[in-house]
């Protein structure tokens, strides 16, 4: 990380940090529109910041750490897909977007949509899960099943019909979202619409990374915190060398999942979406995943009694862990990492 | 008749009744369903089951249902587990814990005094645990004053079971200070409606509130109502910890293996029974639970025969905690994201409901409480491995 | 296990500790004939001592924990197979193969055999992996890949080749052996073969499971003795929790994969060869090996660099648990507990 | 020009000549060969590396070769990973720990004395480890009393790799025993052909013997090879042990991912390619083998930029012992029955050899070697997170 972004990170910290954890959509989502942290990744001649995917990332890292209930991922995504659109009033769909507080949101799972007709005056059928703050949006992300038209939909129409779906992890506000014939603009089709679907998962794919390390190392250190003030037989839990070992294994996981993260937002500057970008971001999705999920459910453990007390926010790591696990599906990551591999092998 | 003959017969007997008696759809009823409607079916369930004298099989001869050897205790709590019955947690400290503390260390007196209100359904709480004493129970703080032929109590406990709803509590309290940390503590019998005692549900993380802590403030207790002697308190909790050792593994392991047709439905339901990695990973699974069982079943036979050897309960407890972590993890993969909706829960279904991210984090109820994975690896290493033992005082060195 | 097997056992480890560890071949064969485990299994009416499963298991279990290389598993199922088998002269030829010193040996692995005719004069053709001690065998034991067959198959004729097939485990001397249209006598045809294949395989699995055991308890106990004489940072290394905890996890697995052993045991009596007791056979192997070789792996990490030297037999059983694993395959074996598990749930 | 453009520079100019360069085939020629053909292809590829400047990017500036930044050094070490180049190490001991030592530590005698043999191919062993001083390596006992301008040595080394073959050895020493243990050691330089020496190879399980115990009987070391001062071993011992930190991880994480083409070329070979299980697993173990690369990299990034951390190295190898064990582990399950023949083994060539129990075996190296997992651990947890360190004196309490 450079410098510029390790102080933009600090100062992200002292606000996220003032939001308490969990932090709160009400209380965080205006504040970060008005820090202009959906500017990031918008190019300065469109009046962003013209920031990476790093950035991006080390802001999902903080909102992690905090167990952030704002929809910042799906809006950012929204405002990638737009960036890249050839729409005409993009500028203006921007700025509403970035720094008017408007909320475009998208589903982070899996799509079931079809799509007909082109331009704006598109017509969308389908089903959405996991849709963050569908709610508060004015505008929907949407891109079809097969990858051939990513679109924008207004979310005030009849045709759309979002339920919420309350769930285990109560940091992040989803809904099923039904299209029934809703109007939607094309932001992209055919060959164009396809890098531009893997562009966003590409990018979702780090975000999610990012997001599941920030949560693992605020986990792990409120853990640490937690076993060296609670004495039992006469010493601080912490000062048990089966504990130790077992955070110091804990660490490395950590470490070495953001180390692949950061090593490979290095290596894939400019280039998310290609075949490249796509393999190395569903390797530091899976191993960040996979890693937050372990660390979550050893540190429930060594929490002891008070771990299983709602109070206390373990628990919120552990459900934003095994939500983030089925976002993107581990399983057929680490199916998809070996079929890459073997692929580039038989070239 | 040899006794193999008399446990079938047994065996039979009880799985008839539970065939006719269990309540049909009971998982569903229980459900989201509020505190109420739970409460009446736990009523209901024990009344049933006392009727039919499984509710106190391990009670002594003379009193009702009991008398059996641990051996057709087996075979009840097998049966009970394979109908698929719903379990006795609001009862479970009376008939248990209580029961077995008032007839192995109370006076005749006090049995007379609270085992027939035990039998009508009287609801017992255990007050062991307290913040600062969870794994390390000997360093507990609550304290009992004598004054007279009263003790006034005062402090706190938690992650006590049921607290909100029992009658009565089983006390473990300090009365000396002067001493090592197990010595100076006493056993007593309190009324949970004495004046002083207030209990705050613990809201759990899994939307549940099955536990409670309990505070006192210048609670009496008679002296009458003192187990053993003074300051023997710590051998009388001894007696309360071991009353159920053994049997309830064995319903439990038994029901996880029950259940694993559950996971395989549901495996078959959403498909995932076609996955060869999920397959595989549920091969895995049935083995360990079906190793969970075996010891279970092995550690009760060493019980009956008379040749348990110290850890044996530890590694016990310790396989079965760790065999239903890998279960309800298998649970969680095969729900996917599906899973992660509806955080409803089921009262009193322990750990088989289904509802997969419920009971994987239920499985840790095993895990952390009456002697948390950690303490049982010391057990084991310290005591039955001969390895040495953690140093009994220790000094910080160094520093942060 | 009851109280004439333990006394049995207490005879059987004495014996095999005078043998040392790893225990020869040479060193031991010859006793356990003359101590008659070999008549473990066979009827008292063919004068054997007519004890069960359980008590081949126990012997096997002591041959484990002392790393023999005395073919005693492939020598007891050529007995069991000939046991069941109508041959008429099979007194004369068990008292051979029991008493005589005379062994027949068979693959620990799969078969790859055809085999043609029938009675006492078939003619067997292909190839055996991993058979044990071939080169001091009359006889082998061997059945066709189809199931339809087993038959006895004289060594000492031109038709029968073994190559030594010298591998990691030197605890069992493996060889290749092929049949180049070898005679041999039929002990069981059809259905007949069929149910004693799955005899002989289920008794190889709850064997095996038998053997890994003890060599998981032999090892943890060389382990923790080592843990408990060594000193560094003036403390024994077994002092160190994080090493205790180990210790405890592995003890537990060995616990419970032996308590379905004994259990298994237990309930298949008599029925060995059944789909119940082939069911219980693959867990009861598939945990034993399995934790057979986790106690190998971490044991060796325990046991710091003294147990990189040859001279010290940690790696022994590393290596001896890595073969088992592989006799029978642990992949395939769970795949086969789901099948088992996922068939009788929708009958 | 950037020093971005000046690394592509020489990645270019390393790639084309290692192509050029290393031997083919090399690796089906040192299996199972005798020590003698090893020796011999280790000399000729030092010669080579060495002439083309390869062999000591990390000298000073003014030696054949040095003068390169780590950033330089990164990059020959990950081009020699790339081209599956042999390792040296036979000479390894010479160019680092030996080189470094005396360029940091030594007076400019000894480096005069020293350096140039180095060059031309002397051999070193390091003499560290004991038998009963291995993760403690501060309480070795390996004696050294000074008697005129001599050193008298007497004890025994252990585990020193290649000793058997080493003209030098680099050697710590107990000079003092009356204080704390990391006080009262020596660093000395010895001539393995001294009076008194003898050497005993260690059969090590995978068949391989490339390490050595070393015997000291009454052995004679002149004053003028003292490092550093007497009773200051300790802190040059340090020096030693840094000498590679970083570099030898990148190379080796390196080598581990390029690699895994082996693997996956034999599970296409064997078909286990198809199988759905054990692809996940290479899915799974390709992230790991990555992460360990990512790592080391950012390791070598911080120490490049003055930034490292206690504990950096620490984490650093950990994960690379863990991630090779998994690798390696997968590798047996591919190889299955037949990858437990032939336990021919391959000289000189680390872990990764394609027979995969040897890998497997020999991945233990770095679990125990260096600082084992559980040191590692230790500094991770007490340096890194802060948690309270070991006791430094214990008692036994309790007993067996």
């Amino acid at each position: 990380m450079n410098e510029f972004l390790k102080e933009l990170q600090d100062s992200a910290r002292q606000v996220m940090e003032g939001a308490g954890t969990p932090a709160k959509e009400e209380s965080t989502w205006g504040q970060l529109v008005e820090l202009g942290w959906l500017l990031t990744a918008v190019p300065e001649e469109l009046d962003g910041l013209g920031l990476g995917a790093d950035a991006l990332c080390m802001l999902s890292g903080e909102l992690g750490r905090n167990l952030s209930e704002a929809p910042f991922l799906p809006a950012a995504l929204a405002i990638e897909a737009l960036v890249q659109s050839g729409l005409e009033n993009k500028a203006e769909l921007l700025a509403g977007l970035t720094m008017g507080g408007e909320l475009a949101t998208a589903s982070l799972a899996g799509s079931d949509v079809t799509a007909s007709g082109s331009g704006d005056s598109l017509t969308l059928n389908g089903k959405l899960v996991a849709v963050q703050s569908a709610d508060n949006a004015s505008q929907l992300l949407v891109w079809s099943n097969d990858s051939q038209c990513v679109a924008l939909v207004a979310a005030d129409q009849a045709a759309v019909e979002a339920v919420s779906r309350p769930g285990w992890d109560v940091t992040r506000r989803l809904f099923d979202v039904t299209l029934n014939g809703a109007a939607g603009v094309a932001l992209a089709q055919g060959a164009e619409a396809e890098a531009l679907v893997a562009r966003l998962l590409n990018l979702r794919d780090f975000a999610m990374a990012a997001d599941s390390l920030g949560g693992a190392n605020a986990l792990l250190e409120l853990t640490i915190v937690h076993l060296t003030d609670r004495v039992q037989f006469a010493r601080p839990l912490a000062s048990f060398q089966a504990l130790k070992h077992r955070c110091a294994d804990l660490k490395v996981e950590i470490a070495a999942a953001e180390a692949l993260l950061n090593d490979s937002l290095l290596k894939i500057e400019g280039q998310l979406g290609s075949d490249d970008a796509v393999f190395r971001g569903k390797k530091a999705k899976y191993l960040a995943s996979a890693t937050y999920s372990k660390v979550a459910e050893e540190c429930l453990q060594l929490s002891g009694g008070i771990g299983m007390a709602s109070e206390y926010p373990c628990h919120l790591y552990l459900k934003r862990s095994m939500l983030s696990e089925h976002l993107g599906s581990q399983g057929s990551y680490e199916a998809d990492i070996a079929e890459a591999f073997l692929r580039q092998l038989s070239i | 008749m040899s006794s193999e003959n008399s446990t079938d017969l047994l065996r039979q007997e009880v799985r008839a009744w539970l065939q006719e008696n269990v309540p049909a759809g009971w998982r569903e009823a229980m459900t989201n369903v509020d505190q109420e409607l739970f409460f009446e079916a736990q009523r209901d369930w024990f009344k049933k089951l006392s009727a039919a004298g499984y509710a106190t099989p391990h009670w002594p001869e003379g009193w009702p249902g009991g008398g059996r050897s641990l051996a057709e205790q087996k075979v009840i709590y097998e049966e009970v587990a394979r109908a698929d019955a719903p379990r006795l947690i609001l009862y479970f400290v009376a008939l248990y814990h209580a029961a077995c503390t008032l007839m192995e260390c109370g006076s005749k007196e006090q049995q007379e005094k609270y085992l027939p209100g035990i039998l009508n359904g009287e609801i017992w709480c255990q007050g062991f645990s307290e913040p600062n004493a969870g794994s390390d129970l000997a360093s507990l703080k609550t304290k009992a004053e004598r004054r007279g032929d009263k003790y006034i109590i005062n402090g706190q406990k938690t992650w006590s079971t049921m607290a909100q709803y029992a009658d009565r509590c089983l006390l473990l309290c300090r009365t000396d200070n002067s001493g090592p940390p197990q010595a100076g503590l006493t056993y007593l019998l309190l009324d949970m409606k004495s004046p002083g005692v207030s209990v705050v549900p613990i809201h759990q993380i899994t939307g549940d509130d099955e536990f409670a802590e309990i505070f006192f403030d210048d609670v009496e207790v008679s002296v009458d109502d003192l187990v053993g002697e003074e300051g023997n308190g710590w051998a009388v909790a001894q007696a309360t910890l071991a009353s159920e050792r053994g049997l309830t593994l064995v319903e439990l392991s038994q029901r996880m293996r029950y259940s694993l047709s559950f996971l395989a439905e549901a495996m078959q339901a959403n498909g995932t029974s076609e996955d060869p990695v999920l397959r595989r990973e549920l091969g895995n699974v049935i083995a360990r639970v079906d190793g969970a069982c075996a010891l279970a079943d092995q550690y009760l036979l060493k019980r009956i025969s008379h040749q348990e050897q110290v850890g044996d309960a530890s590694l016990v407890k310790l396989y079965y905690a760790q065999a239903l972590r890998a279960y309800t993890t298998l649970g969680r993969k095969i729900a996917g994201l599906d899973g992660m909706f509806d955080p409803g829960f089921m009262r009193g279904a322990t750990q088989e409901t289904g509802n997969w991210p419920l009971d994987f984090m239920n499985s840790y109820n095993w895990s952390i409480a009456g002697g948390s994975n950690e303490i049982q690896r010391n057990i084991i290493s310290e005591r039955m491995l001969k390895m040495p033992r953690e140093p009994k005082s220790w000094k910080w060195e160094g520093g942060r």
